[in-house]
């Protein structure tokens, strides 16, 4: 008893992802944490392993028309439409009270073309208290007609090329699931220079209100998360693990720390979770406090031994 | 500072055929409630449904650390709720919001509810009267077994006038009618209001009218309920170039400040 | 009152799909529902939509080893690898009890090369009692080192050409949601002459079992279905009913005839159930009386008004 | 013919920790009940859990038209299951699968459970006391808590001998081990067997080098239950060309056929 009780104090559970250092592999997924101010009454922020703040642009955005959500079986589907304030009010209001917190922070950025993520990039370059930049590649890329960036390896790798030109931070283009071959598009941002891989945004969907008759969400289709798509994210991250060296941030409907563990064993270094934190703020927290206890009782003496498990013959 | 707790169930009474009263144990949350905010409640321990619902803060019992709420059962969430059993625990985060906005002195107030509107209606009434306040509530329902909160309205002192639908109880027709018909808006300093929104847009234009002080409580479907998600967005007024945050802006906004659905 | 139970009776649900005629829309999906035997103590299985039979091959196959499904949040993961005794037994043994009982039968046909595809439609030309046949191209393609036919267009192309020139019955190629563009998968499908498609198959999963440690499935990858992925099938029909004028049959995660209700208003002519069988036998059945009520109380006249209702502005 | 129905409950006991015994009236499915097949019932009404949970007959009341089951918490559904009130219904369809094959004529039969795999013995026994057969049933558990069946066993009127881990009741160890020491091959002339397979395997071992006849009852993932999903399969020999589908042509197979996992 005792001596597992010292072994727990020595279970030491930072992590490295792709050069973003994390106290614990437990994050907060970009759009479900705001900038971190919204939880505060409810978590430590700053124990968080990081948060991955709203995604932001350029210019503020307004985002969608309501209804931007709905719930779905085990999941809820979201069209936002990025509202967000822009990067310079982000840089201005956000950033230094996050800095003050002690918040370990992702910033996750947003563009409608190549120049725009860069010119973000740019001007995160030199702000303290960035830990890492998560590229958000799933938006339409206007000056393709509104193909996401997301579906198109050749996009994919000049996305993360023109960034990483820009920024001494690590880079982590955020992969999009709506793709034939999630692999072509890890390879992709790895050519591009990506130091780490944040798997996966939200499925495409949509619900209908049968009673109007018309699509639920004002923007028709909206990105499905929470456990609904969590077989879908395990299976692209074990695909990508098996294929792409680099560090991956999995999430997608993570709600408990078995589903974390989970994540951990198809290949994530660290987790994101996201639609969870709404139905418990907690969750981050709680899921560190039972993945200590899990490592603990099953003699697991670092993350490494999990990372990745679920390959081993 | 909201909160987050399991709040132990004290009564579960269902009091007429799709309403229910739910009051639980939360001495934080309690202590905190300012009447028109809301309690996050997670009906069900499983994913199904996912997301907690939004529920107004019905009543407060500061001295037991007790929150009650009114709710319908309307879909998945609301029925599961109903399962929920005395000595049970709920999930509730809270409370959230704004609330209404209080007068600084004793005035003469008007509360219009509409069916189960009448929720924030409740908790506001006990606070205004303590404060010394002149309360008249006009409650509009189907029918005489929806006037569930009647009893504790005429408890806490208000002058309470119903109007139903089939005339079974009070004044037979909408409540709206009843407002223009009955309320003399001279006596009157402040009004607040929530139901369906048409019924809140003839108030709002009861309001302007005779220039009364008012706020009305909205509803859109919310997913955090603490600001975060930007789900649930709204734009108060058509030309407004920006969405507040009905869970964290609002539910209560002042009533010259929105467009209601008519 | 009389009067409704007047109009109760003139309601046609019939419907044709591609030149399948269906007495009503809801189909029993491939795969759910055996040959039709095994649920026969619990449904009138002639007075089904259509049966699908399970997925047939030009050789008896095996399937996969066990496990081969596990249930995830709101669905479940499956991996049965196709085991079906094969074509001439389908032929020989199945095929007239299905007859002998006045089902309405679609052929589901997979292959490992186009010439099984071909192979396998030809023996079932000439065959009295099958209606149509749905083409399973969601099965690796052995020749292309097990590239899924239905994630290229051009194969998706080859494969229904192939087929089309040797039977005289409407072909339907059954769509795999695990592609970045659905909608060009279905022109390929159109262009190879197709007279229907079928959407959704089950996305591409997986599972961990945190006590082994491994991937839950002995084939790693299963495919997902029920619930969870009903937004991702309504999108993607949504999205094709827009741009191909050929009828879908549309399905994935309907439990309910509230769901069959989004699925005909984003396009679909009819619908099809599976997993939501394994959990209410009778769900075809429950589907069609509640259609059938539904359309009474909202004076529905015809199918028609609800097909595609979502897309009128 | 196996049917569908809601079954009304009409027991619902904790019987131990984590063990359950419900009762429900269905008299059609009741009827049709054979020793060793099983229920398929869906714990709660919504998609979670989505899936039907296969549990054996423990019991059958045929004049009352009831059905008993007999089961453990270990998840998702079969905690979701203790919920189910007296009163209320349950969703149940069966009886299905290929039960146990019975003597033709009264026989010495020896039973042995492991822990809640006693559950499919017991209708087992019923059935083969009033076929006039002699049984001696082995039941081996943790400890004595777990023996929950000893009761109807003993009504039944069986040779009940019981072995516990922790020794708090009968023969202390596994109840393998009370089988080798106890039990006389000659004087039996079939053996019936459900419980973890390293301890069917010994079971399995001890019928073939006695030559006793002996059917053991297999578990797997389920999802339809009657044989269309092909979700439950398992090669019954290691090199069998083909699967079985143990909810169609099981849960019972004879002994010889199966190589039990060690
Ligand atoms: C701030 C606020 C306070 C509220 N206070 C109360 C209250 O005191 N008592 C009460 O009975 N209800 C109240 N509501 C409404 C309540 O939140 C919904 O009725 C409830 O969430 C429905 O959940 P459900 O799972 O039963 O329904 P669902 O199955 O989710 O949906 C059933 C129907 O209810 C409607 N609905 C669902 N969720 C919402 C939502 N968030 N907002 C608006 N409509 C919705 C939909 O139109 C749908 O058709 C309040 C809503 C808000 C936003
Ligand atoms: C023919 C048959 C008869 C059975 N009879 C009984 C019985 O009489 N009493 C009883 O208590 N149990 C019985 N079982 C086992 C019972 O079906 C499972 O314990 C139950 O389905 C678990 O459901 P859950 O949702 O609680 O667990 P889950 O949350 O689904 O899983 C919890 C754990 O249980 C195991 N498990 C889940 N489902 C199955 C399954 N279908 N087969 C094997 N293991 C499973 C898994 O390993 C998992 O780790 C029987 C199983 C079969 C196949
Ligand atoms: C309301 C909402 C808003 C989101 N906004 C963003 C965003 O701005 N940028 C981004 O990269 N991902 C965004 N996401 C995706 C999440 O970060 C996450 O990848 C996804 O929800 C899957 O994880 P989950 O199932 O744990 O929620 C958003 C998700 C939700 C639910
Ligand atoms: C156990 C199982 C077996 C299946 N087998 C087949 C098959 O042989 N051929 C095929 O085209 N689809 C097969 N499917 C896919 C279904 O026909 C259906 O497209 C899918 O499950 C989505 O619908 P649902 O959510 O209603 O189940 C199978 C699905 C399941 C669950
Ligand atoms: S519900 Fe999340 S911002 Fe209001
Ligand atoms: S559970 Fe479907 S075949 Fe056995």
């Amino acid at each position: 008893m005792k001596k597992e009780m010292e072994i727990s104090r020595e279970i030491d559970i930072s992590t490295d992802l792709g050069g973003i250092k994390l106290n614990n592999p437990v994050c907060a997924a970009s759009g479900t944490f705001g900038y971190g101010r919204e939880y505060e009454p409810y978590v430590d922020i700053s124990k968080i392993g990081a948060v991955i703040v709203k995604g932001t642009t350029l210019e503020p955005r307004a985002g969608n028309p309501p209804p931007r959500i709905i719930e779905t079986a085990s999941g809820m589907l979201n069209a936002i439409g990025l509202e967000n304030p822009g990067i310079n009010e982000f840089l201005n209001t956000h950033l230094p009270y996050l800095r003050e917190n002690n918040v370990t922070v992702i910033a996750n950025i947003a563009g409608n073309t190549i120049e725009e993520y860069a010119a973000i990039a740019e001007m995160i370059e030199g702000n303290p208290g960035v830990a890492g930049i998560e590229l958000n590649i799933s938006c339409p890329n206007v000056k393709q007609g509104g193909l996401q960036f997301g579906t198109d390896p050749q996009m994919v790798y000049e996305v993360v090329k023109a960034v990483k030109e820009k920024t001494t931070l690590p880079v982590m283009p955020k992969l999009s699931p709506n793709v034939t071959d999630i692999v072509e598009i890890a390879r992709a941002s790895e050519a591009g220079g990506a130091d780490a891989l944040s798997m996966i945004n939200t499925l495409m969907g949509m619900a209908v209100d049968i009673n109007t008759r018309k699509p639920f969400l004002a923007n028709i289709f909206g990105g499905l998360s929470g456990p609904a798509i969590k077989p879908v994210a395990l299976r692209m991250i074990y695909q990508v693990y098996r294929e792409v060296k680099l560090p991956i941030l999995g999430g997608g409907g993570i709600v408990n720390y078995r589903d974390a563990l989970e994540f951990l064993m198809v290949g994530a270094t660290a987790i994101s979770v996201g639609t969870g934190i709404f139905i418990n703020p907690q969750l981050t927290e709680e899921i560190v406090s039972n993945l200590l206890h899990y490592m603990q009782e099953n003699n697991v003496a670092s993350l490494s031994e999990l990372v990745g498990a679920a390959h081993q013959a | 500072m909201p909160g987050m707790q399991q709040g132990l169930v004290i009564s579960h009474n269902q009091v007429n055929r799709d309403m229910f009263e739910l009051e639980f144990i939360a001495p934080e949350i309690a202590e905190e409630c300012q009447p028109g905010q809301f309690i996050h409640i997670k009906p069900g321990l499983r994913d199904q449904p996912l997301l907690r619902r939004p529920l107004s803060i019905y009543d407060v019992d500061k001295r037991l650390g007790s929150v009650t709420l009114l709710y319908k059962v309307v879909g998945t969430g609301t029925r599961l709720l109903t399962s929920v059993r005395t000595k049970e625990y709920v999930d509730v985060m809270g409370p959230l919001g704004r609330g209404f906005k209080l007068p600084d002195q004793p005035e003469r107030i008007l509360l219009v509810g509409g069916g189960v509107g009448i929720a924030p209606l409740v908790y506001l009434a006990r606070v205004l009267e303590e404060q010394g306040c002149d309360i008249t509530v006009l409650h509009g329902t189907e029918s005489r077994r929806q006037l569930v909160a009647f009893e504790k309205l005429r408890q806490i002192g208000t002058d309470f006038f119903p109007a139903t639908m089939d005339g079974t109880a009070g004044y037979k027709g909408l409540v709206t009618e009843l407002l223009l018909k009955k309320i003399e808006p001279k006596k009157l300093d402040r009004i607040y209001t929530c139901g369906p929104e048409p019924m809140m847009a003839v108030v709002a234009e009861f309001a302007a009218n005779h220039n009364i002080e008012a706020e009305v409580s909205l509803e859109e479907y919310m997913a955090c309920g603490v600001g975060a998600c930007l789900g649930c967005a709204r734009k108060l007024k058509t030309n407004d170039t920006q969405y507040v945050k009905v869970c964290k802006d609002g539910p209560v906004f002042n009533i010259k400040e929105v467009e209601l659905y008519k």
